[in-house]
């Protein structure tokens, strides 16, 4: 039983990582795409659901935008037809920035990045592992009437948007059980 | 009971056998009556088998255990999420291997159980500790002694062996 | 309780001390702007074109966006860009009808494959050194113009050449005006597997150098001369439906389909019957056939609507008496008789030729005997027979390519002068006999410049490569020369934007035109290659549908959406026979190497995977096990099992195969569907220099053979080869799907 | 067996299989299914989730070849299920044999089961050479090392379609949607399509006097109807 | 027997009591191979399980077979020694516990492979049934579910089938030790003292526990060929397979306890203790089991070829005809023909006869798991798919490794607790063996007037 316990335990402790690389193949790392985990630190991270809370290039209020009455389709443009929400390009951001309150500092930065035909590096709030293997649509969920606040929270009171909402399978779960929609594996994991 | 009115007297097997009979004669109760060696006395007459209960409570233990296997064999899985397209989920014959697999570490478990409460765990710093038990001698003796027959079992004893006070 | 809390309790066993503090993520590259507009993760399909092999086959892309790292001038970053993801048949298209080959598919993974160059390169290094350094594309092209202005200045333009692979449509007229416009010939074509053999038996027979196209869904009974027409040969998409059709497409009559061959094709394997006759004794068994027909009138109305009376009594001739034929192929003599009365039986039969039967020294006799045998069946024109592509009567037809003129030049000698050599698609080095050592005649050329899109063993000789856009990347048009009894033009914009720094061909060459100036430009006067296909096709197609000029720009953005422009009105007229169209003089076929030295048959064939080995450098490819012999990664030498025992070869085992032109060192594998005196290779492995997957592996069939061409066509004879083989002693695992042959292993209790 | 209002099958015509191998190809784009490489494949470790089985009879001059492709038959009573201990391989509501990647723990036991060998398992991590790896579908997820994977029926097809019919506000047609394979086979030998419909083409293939079921023995049932090759004797049938 | 109860203690503690440097050498050598093969199970969760040889179609293969080897193994004890609790057998006191412990540490080393085995071994904790989030259970069909059960029940059952008649050697230990020994076995021992009613309840709950270990082993090995036999996989589909992988079980179990005797008695001198006699009569129920395994070869051989089915056929061939058929030979000479007349005839049933009969069927009985395992993976029904297996070094190593856990397990152990029951056997002595005026049982009373007496 010891013996089981320690090599499980250390089975935690080196997760999937993937330090050596694959010895039957001869590709480097770096040139190659894989699932693989980088690091020890990586895998366990992700196998036990901790996520680093992301630092957004900038500083983006969404309350304000909300305040003037925007629509969250208006920037994330795929939520309504598409699985994924998606950032805006900051040619939409310039489309009113370029007059308004271009003299507040976090707009300058904006225009900064576009003058540089550069988008803005925005990192992903919400996501889910690759080792869930969840194909996650959007588009029904905003058919059905779900508000997004339902999984983002309530945007609206936000300044940075920041994780919210704790997704996991028990929270879709319970929806899902809630509304009788299907809860078969194969609705979500494929 | 308080140690200081326990007797004991340490001697070989045969003695242990008459002292016990002394201790008897002399109207000291059998429960009251402690024989302690370092292995069943299976050749001398100091033993007095007792009716357990340990078999009757080793039953229920596996009802209990086997109670528990149907439970989580079938009540998890009838509340159970998941489809399965209509595929069964609890079947009879496969929850029955959970069952008897519970049914038996419920026995396995309350033997020990009732073994550790009814023995050992109950004597625990009651008794004394002889190291020449281990020697092969025989600790004989009154866990308490009324008063009035403390100098009969004392001096009874020492005709058997040297008289120990455990304090 | 949450996995989370659960696991907690678990790693207080005393695990996870490496458990450090979540830390920022690493810092990602730079975001370039996004070009397109898409919505996130919908995709799309957009019509393209296949360019693997001649056939044309119409193509769907399945776009969807996606990350792609990108070099920007110069700068390393990240761009969100619409990204093929997946090609499937054109459902429209009239060749492939929505599907889609093994080949054509793979296709895909020439746009991201990663060692495709992703800039211009300038020779650093010896010449086939393989060093070379990237140069931008304005001195990219400044060379070539300093370099044609220099030759043009010398008036050496007629010692520029420009090899190009199997070519069609604006592209081979765009080279063909940018070749003219300089003073310089025509553009060379070099592939194996362009067939000029059975071009030119088509010329001799019904008076154009076409392939033939075959109506196999109507067809009752085919007859197949070597032709893997479902793998490899012709139009294999559109052929195989029509195999499909024949099979069960009519309820009640399924067609009946012969395969004459020395060695059985995934096509042969499909055969009801698999007859088997002496090499290049093939044209001999279709005269055979046609003489019982034509002799026994039983199919009493058509032949004379195609051939005229004196080849009808030349056929009658004894000479083609089943027991002649017997002796000649090998095939019994009852056999002949029967298959002969069975084809004729039904109301549409059709035979084909190809392979083999075509590359042995009388490919050309064979090819115009299987002709004739069609020309009795009354096949020519008829439902269920065989016709030519109508083609486009409009646009100037492009001639199709072939590759006798290089072939010729290349044995004459002319090569000698060539200065300067532009290189697309084609790779004689590789695909050549050693015996015409082109390695070292085009070594000696003094400026070599390729437009491939990878390192081959061709294009490393190269000074100056300037590499093509990926076919997903280009506008493309082609105009299928066989498959479909529409007239089609495929035709198509690019799919996805470039992911290199890589420009297309025929832009290059309009800037190169452009940049010298004078006749050349005025050759070449359209800005983009896009104009130049709106010019030559919109313009012609409207006017002859005499559509209202308004309505041009409507039609040409049909057309673009539609992957081309096709119309059903257009029916082929039956082919008409030509003057020389008679039964040829029977000339056995000629082996290199004598009997007793070299007594096997070395039949090299076009491998289902790489065809000639233009397409082994794609992965998904090289792990697709071949039908037969069910290997991967690798090249193999088939052998029948009973000569196998008799030399005590066991499969694996690496052979030593001798010609008298080179040796291969090759594993052995066991084919009980090989006649005892003929060894089989497929084509298209043994790279030396075509990216990590194919580089040094398997062998080069091309490097066995003897440098013997075709009577009369002056092109390859590939199976006209004699080989010695024998155990070197080591033995090798190959790289198999499965070492069982047989379902059923006979076991006795 | 399923409780939903589909219950998707295949067809297969032998007599039409020319084994051209496009639908492995086909079936190796749409799903993501890596390649190995040349080492890993001779340790018999080939991922397609389509094969085409080739098997030799007679000898020359008279050899014989049958071609029959082989995934996943979806059978309803499939032996890989019950033996899965953590349910990643389950039976769907349309009749599919699920394989859930992230609820699979690399037993292998499934493999075992299943008499058709039809499934592959991740030995290791699967690798793309960069840029290779753009040519993945988004619609499917990249398996891990350590998990079961095996065809799908190209479930994700099945669920754009579905999704696409709803917002159409219509009912899948027959043919729609295809799996990768059946969209690509150029003779038309792979019909898919629905058998809770009488009428679809895959219902009327499986009452073929050809068809028939591999390994029928087993009791697997099968999803998928072999039509047995024809011969040519003479008159034609 | 010559030796008094003083010397039988004596004896029986000085391995406990005394350590000699050999000792240390030992279980420091086997310490280091311990780790080896940890770290080459950790190479392995860190590259994929790709590192070892299995491929499609033969997904298990060492891994599996060393997994039912050791539970195999794990039924030497607690199965023989509670069968001979039971039937009283005077001759099991010196034996019982070596069984025991067997059985444990096998059981232990035998568990782990399942968890080796896997794809990612970091979920296995997926296997047991708690209320999670996501709201699944695992699935209770699946026979590595029951697995996971029975293997539970039978560790806890034997831990304490073990633990039980240690607890008076512990009490013995703590009056003969002192210091930081003297602390730990007081603990052990559970205050007992040794007073009568102490040893009724010890014999009752030892005799239930013989009663009700006894099913447990046998679910639990049947259950071990349920993982293959619910399987259609050719020649393992078979009803035969559980009273099959039984009888194998305690055979290899049998044969591992003589193994270990042995040794034991060389290395601790114990040969008055681990006497021929026991040696003649575990060699006689060796010799029964041999026969059964053979019979049950036989039995499903016969079958097998008399059914003539065409996938089963070509398993057997395989074994017997193809690439496997050296391996069956010897597995069948291994587990038949060479320990047969070891066994069968008396003068060889001898210390050193039973000790090789024992060492071939142990390699025997492993090569027989593998030839169920493997032959039959690698030939299922579609011949297309037939594939073979060829292991690699990290499962050699982890394979070969498990052995030195054994005996590093086994070591350590009886370094702390003598592994000979030391209470057992002193108990077994008749009271002639008794020194010091034992003999003299004058005046002795009646039992009945000693119960009858007036208070």
């Amino acid at each position: 039983m010891v013996i089981l316990a320690s090599a499980i335990a250390v089975l935690w402790a080196c997760g999937d990582a993937r330090l050596a690389s694959n010895p039957y193949s001869s590709l480097k790392d770096g040139q190659v795409f894989t699932p693989e985990h980088r690091t020890i630190t990586d895998s366990v991270r992700e196998f036990f659901g901790w996520h680093a809370s992301p630092v957004q290039p900038i500083a983006f209020p969404h309350n304000k935008h909300v305040a003037q009455g925007i629509d969250c389709s208006v920037c994330h443009a795929g939520v309504k037809n598409g699985p994924v929400a998606g950032f805006p390009s900051d040619k939409l951001c310039m489309g009113c920035h370029e007059v308004l309150a271009s003299d507040r500092p976090e707009i300058k930065k904006l225009a900064v990045y576009f003058n540089a035909g550069q988008d803005v590096p925005w990192e992903r709030v919400y996501g889910f592992a690759p080792s869930a293997h969840i194909k996650f649509n959007h588009a029904p969920h905003i058919r059905s009437g779900i508000d997004c606040s339902v999984c983002h929270g309530n945007v609206s009171r936000m300044n940075v948007a920041v994780r919210a909402v704790e997704i996991n399978m028990g929270f879709c779960l319970r929806c899902h059980r809630s509304r009788q929609v299907s809860t078969d594996c194969i609705t979500c994991h494929f | 009971m308080k140690p200081q009115n326990a007797l004991y007297a340490l001697c070989s097997r045969p003695q242990a056998e008459k002292s016990l009979v002394a201790l008897v004669s002399a109207g000291i109760a059998m429960d009251n009556i402690v024989v302690i060696s370092s292995e069943p006395l299976d050749h001398y007459q100091v033993r007095r088998r007792k009716k357990t209960l340990m078999p009757w409570l080793v039953v229920c233990g596996a009802a209990l255990g086997g109670t528990a296997g149907f439970l989580l064999a079938t009540l998890t899985q009838a509340s159970y999420p998941i489809a399965t397209g209509g595929m069964s989920v609890v079947t009879f014959w496969t929850d029955g291997i959970i069952i008897y697999e519970l049914t038996m570490l419920g026995a396995i478990l309350s033997t020990i159980l009732v073994f550790l409460s009814t023995s050992t765990l109950l004597e625990w710093r009651s008794l004394p500790v002889e190291p020449e038990v281990s020697a092969g001698k025989v600790l004989i003796g009154v866990a308490s002694v009324p008063q009035r027959l403390r100098e009969r079992v004392a001096e009874l004893l020492s005709a058997f062996g040297e008289v120990k006070q455990y304090h | 309780m949450e996995r989370r809390d659960f696991l907690k309790l678990g790693v207080l066993t005393g695990a996870t001390v490496t458990l450090s503090s979540c830390e920022k993520p690493a810092q990602q590259l730079t975001r370039f702007v996004v070009e397109e507009d898409f919505v996130p993760g919908v995709a799309s399909w957009k019509p393209s074109v296949c360019t693997l092999c001649g056939a044309g086959c119409g193509v769907m892309v399945r776009v969807s966006d996606g990350d792609a790292e990108v070099i920007r001038n110069r700068q390393h970053g990240i761009i969100r860009m619409g990204l093929a993801k997946k090609l499937e048949g054109n459902p429209e298209h009239p060749v492939n009808r929505g599907k889609l080959c093994a080949r054509g598919q793979a296709g895909l993974q020439l746009t991201y494959h990663p060692d495709r160059l992703r800039a211009p390169l300038k020779r650093s290094g010896s010449r086939g050194s393989g060093e070379f350094s990237e140069i931008t594309w304005q001195e990219a092209v400044g060379e070539v113009v300093s370099g044609l202005e220099n030759l043009r200045a010398r008036d050496r333009g007629d010692r520029i050449r420009f090899l190009t692979g199997t070519l069609r449509g604006q592209r081979h007229n765009l080279i063909s005006r940018f070749m003219a416009s300089l003073g310089a010939p025509a553009p060379l074509h070099y592939g194996p597997l362009d067939e000029p053999v059975l071009r030119q038996a088509s010329l001799l027979s019904f008076g154009h150098a076409r392939m033939p196209s075959f109506d196999l869904a109507r067809s009752d009974y085919i007859i197949s001369f070597g032709a893997d027409f479902l793998g490899t040969w012709n139009s294999p998409v559109a052929q195989a439906i029509g195999y499909g059709e024949m099979r069960r497409g009519h309820p009640g009559s399924r067609g009946k389909f012969v395969q004459v061959e020395q060695r059985m094709s995934q096509t042969g394997a499909n055969a009801d019957e698999w007859v088997t006759c002496f090499p290049g004794s093939e044209g001999l068994l279709a005269l055979g056939l046609a003489h019982i027909i034509a002799k026994e009138k039983l199919r009493p109305n058509s032949p004379e609507t195609i051939l005229s009376r004196e080849v009808e009594e030349q056929l009658k001739s004894e000479l083609y008496g089943s027991a002649e034929t017997e002796e000649k192929t090998g095939v019994s003599a009852t056999r002949v008789e029967r298959l002969a009365r069975e084809m004729a039986a039904p109301p549409a039969a059709v035979a084909l030729i190809g392979g083999a039967p075509l590359a042995h020294t009388n490919g050309l006799f064979n090819a115009v005997a299987v002709y004739i045998l069609n020309a009795v069946l009354g096949s020519p024109g008829l439902p269920g027979g065989m016709f030519f592509a109508p083609g486009l009567a409009t646009t100037k037809e492009p001639q199709p390519s072939s590759s006798p003129e290089f072939v010729s030049e290349l044995l004459s000698g002319k090569f000698e002068n060539v200065e300067a050599l532009f290189l697309h698609q084609a790779n004689p080095v590789f695909a050549t006999p050693a015996g015409w050592q082109v390695l070292d005649k085009l070594g000696r050329i003094p400026s070599i410049v390729s437009f491939s899109s990878f390192i081959d063993e061709t294009t490393v000789l190269a000074d100056l490569i300037l590499p093509d856009h990926s076919p997903l990347e280009s506008w493309l048009d082609d105009v299928p020369e066989s498959g479909t009894s529409e007239a089609v033009l495929s035709l198509s914009a690019p799919a996805m934007r470039p992911l290199h720094e890589t420009r297309a061909m025929p832009d290059v060459l309009l800037e190169i035109g452009n940049k010298l100036g004078g006749r050349v430009k005025q050759a070449l006067p359209w800005g983009s290659f896009e104009e130049m296909l709106r010019a030559s096709y919109s313009e012609s197609l409207s006017a002859e549908l005499s559509l209202p000029t308004g309505e041009q720009e409507k039609f040409w953005q049909k057309v673009v959406e539609r992957g081309g422009w096709w119309d059903d009105g257009r029916q082929q007229s039956p082919p008409k026979p030509s003057s020389k169209f008679e039964v040829p003089a029977f000339t056995p076929p000629s082996f290199d190497g004598n009997q007793d030295e070299f007594p096997f048959y070395f039949q090299p064939y076009v491998s289902g995977a790489f065809l000639d080995g233009s397409v082994a450098h794609l992965p998904w490819l090289q792990e697709l096990p071949d039908p037969l012999s069910t290997v991967m990664w690798g090249a193999w030498l088939e052998v029948n099992p009973r000569t196998a025992d008799k030399l005590g070869i066991k499969p694996g085992d690496l052979l030593n195969v001798r010609s008298q032109h080179g040796r291969l060192e090759i594993p052995a594998v066991i084919n009980p569907g090989i006649a005892f005196d003929v060894v089989a290779m497929p084509m298209g492995q043994g790279h030396e220099n075509f990216g990590r997957y194919a580089s040094r592996r398997g062998a080069n069939a091309m490097k066995l053979l003897a440098p013997i061409a075709v009577a009369q066509v002056p092109t390859l004879a590939w199976a006209a080869t004699r080989v010695h083989i024998e155990k070197i002693g080591k033995k090798t695992q190959l790289a198999l799907a499965s070492r069982v042959l047989r379902e059923e292993e006979l076991e006795v209790r | 067996m399923s409780t939903s209002s589909h219950h998707w099958g295949m067809a297969v015509d032998l007599d039409r299989c020319t084994g051209c191998g496009a639908c492995v190809i086909a079936c190796q784009a749409e799903n993501n299914v890596p390649t190995v490489g040349e080492e890993e494949v001779k340790r018999g470790r080939v991922m397609h989730w389509i094969r085409i089985e080739r098997y030799y009879e007679g000898e020359f001059p008279n050899p014989q070849i049958k071609f029959r492709p082989v995934l996943c038959q979806q059978c309803d009573n499939a032996p890989c299920e019950p033996v899965c201990p953590t349910y990643a391989s389950y039976h769907t509501a349309e009749g599919l044999n699920g394989q859930v990647y992230n609820r699979c723990i690399g037993t292998r036991y499934c493999g075992n089961a299943c008499p058709y060998s039809v499934r592959t398992f991740n030995f290791f991590n699967p690798r793309w050479d960069k840029p290779l790896h753009l040519q993945l579908n988004p619609d499917v997820s990249v398996r891990q090392v350590g998990v079961m994977e095996k065809c799908t029926f190209c479930v994700q097809r099945i669920k754009a379609a579905e999704i696409q019919a709803e917002t159409e506000g219509r009912s899948l047609r027959d043919g729609e949607p295809a799996p990768a394979c059946v969209a690509s086979c150029p003779p038309r030998a792979l019909v898919f399509g629905d058998l809770n419909d009488p009428n679809s083409e895959v219902s009327r293939l499986a009452r073929s006097p050809r068809g028939g079921k591999l390994l029928e023995e087993l009791g697997t049932r099968p999803k998928i109807t072999y039509l047995q090759r024809g011969s040519w004797d003479g008159e034609n049938r | 027997m010559a030796k008094t109860a003083e010397e039988i203690q004596r004896d029986l503690l000085r391995p406990v009591l005394k350590t000699s440097w050999r000792f240390v050498l030992v279980v420091a050598g086997l310490g280091i191979c311990v780790l080896a093969g940890f770290s080459a199970w950790m190479y392995q969760a860190t590259n994929g399980i790709g590192v070892a040889g299995i491929n499609r179609p033969v997904f298990w293969g060492f891994y599996i077979t060393n997994f039912v080897f050791w539970i195999g193994i794990s039924h030497a004890g607690t199965l023989i020694s509670a069968i001979l609790r039971l039937s009283n057998a005077t001759w099991r006191r010196p034996i019982t516990r070596c069984a025991e412990v067997i059985t444990v540490f096998a059981l232990m080393i035998g568990a782990m492979f399942p968890i080796v085995h896997l794809g990612r071994p970091w979920l296995a904790f997926w296997l047991v049934p708690y209320p999670s989030e996501r709201g699944l259970w695992p699935n209770y069909r699946s026979p590595l579910l029951w697995d996971f059960f029975a293997i539970n029940t039978y560790l806890i059952g034997s831990v304490s089938f073990l633990f039980l008649p240690i607890i008076p050697d512990c009490a013995l230990l703590r009056d003969r030790s002192s210091g930081w020994r003297r602390r730990l076995y007081s603990g052990l021992c559970l205050g007992w003292r040794g007073t009568q009613k102490q040893w009724q309840q010890l014999e009752t709950a030892m005799h239930i526990m013989a009663i009700v270990i006894i099913p447990v082993a046998v679910s639990v090995h049947s259950i071990v060929s349920w993982d293959f036999a619910m399987t259609p996989v050719p020649m393992w589909h078979s009803t035969i397979f559980a009273p099959y992988f039984v009888a194998g079980a305690i055979f290899s179990g049998i044969a591992a306890l003589i193994v270990a005797m042995v040794l034991l008695r060389s290395f601790l001198h114990l040969e008055e203790y681990l006497t021929a006699q026991c040696f003649d009569n575990l060699g006689k129920l060796l010799l029964v089991m041999s026969l059964l395994w053979f019979y049950f070869v036989f039995a499903e051989r016969l079958t097998t070829w008399y059914g003539n089915a065409k996938p089963e056929m070509a398993v057997l061939w395989l074994t017997q005809r193809g690439p496997f058929r050296q391996l069956f030979w010897v597995m069948l000479c291994c587990n038949f023909v060479i320990p047969f007349p070891l066994l069968a005839i008396k003068k060889l049933r001898t210390i050193p006869g039973t000790f090789i009969a024992s060492v071939t069927i142990i390699a025997g009985m492993w090569i027989e798991r593998y030839l169920i395992i493997v032959p039959s993976l690698s030939h299922k029904f579609l011949p297309y798919t037939w594939g073979s297996y060829r292991p690699t070094w990290v499962e050699i190593t982890i394979t070969s490794v498990t052995f030195c856990a054994m005996a590093l397990l086994f070591i350590v152990f009886s370094k702390i607790v003598p592994v000979v029951s030391v209470w057992e056997l002193k108990a077994g002595l008749p009271p002639g063996s008794r020194p010091a005026g034992a003999s003299d049982r004058d005046g002795q009373l009646e039992p009945v007037q000693i119960l009858g007496a007036p208070s």
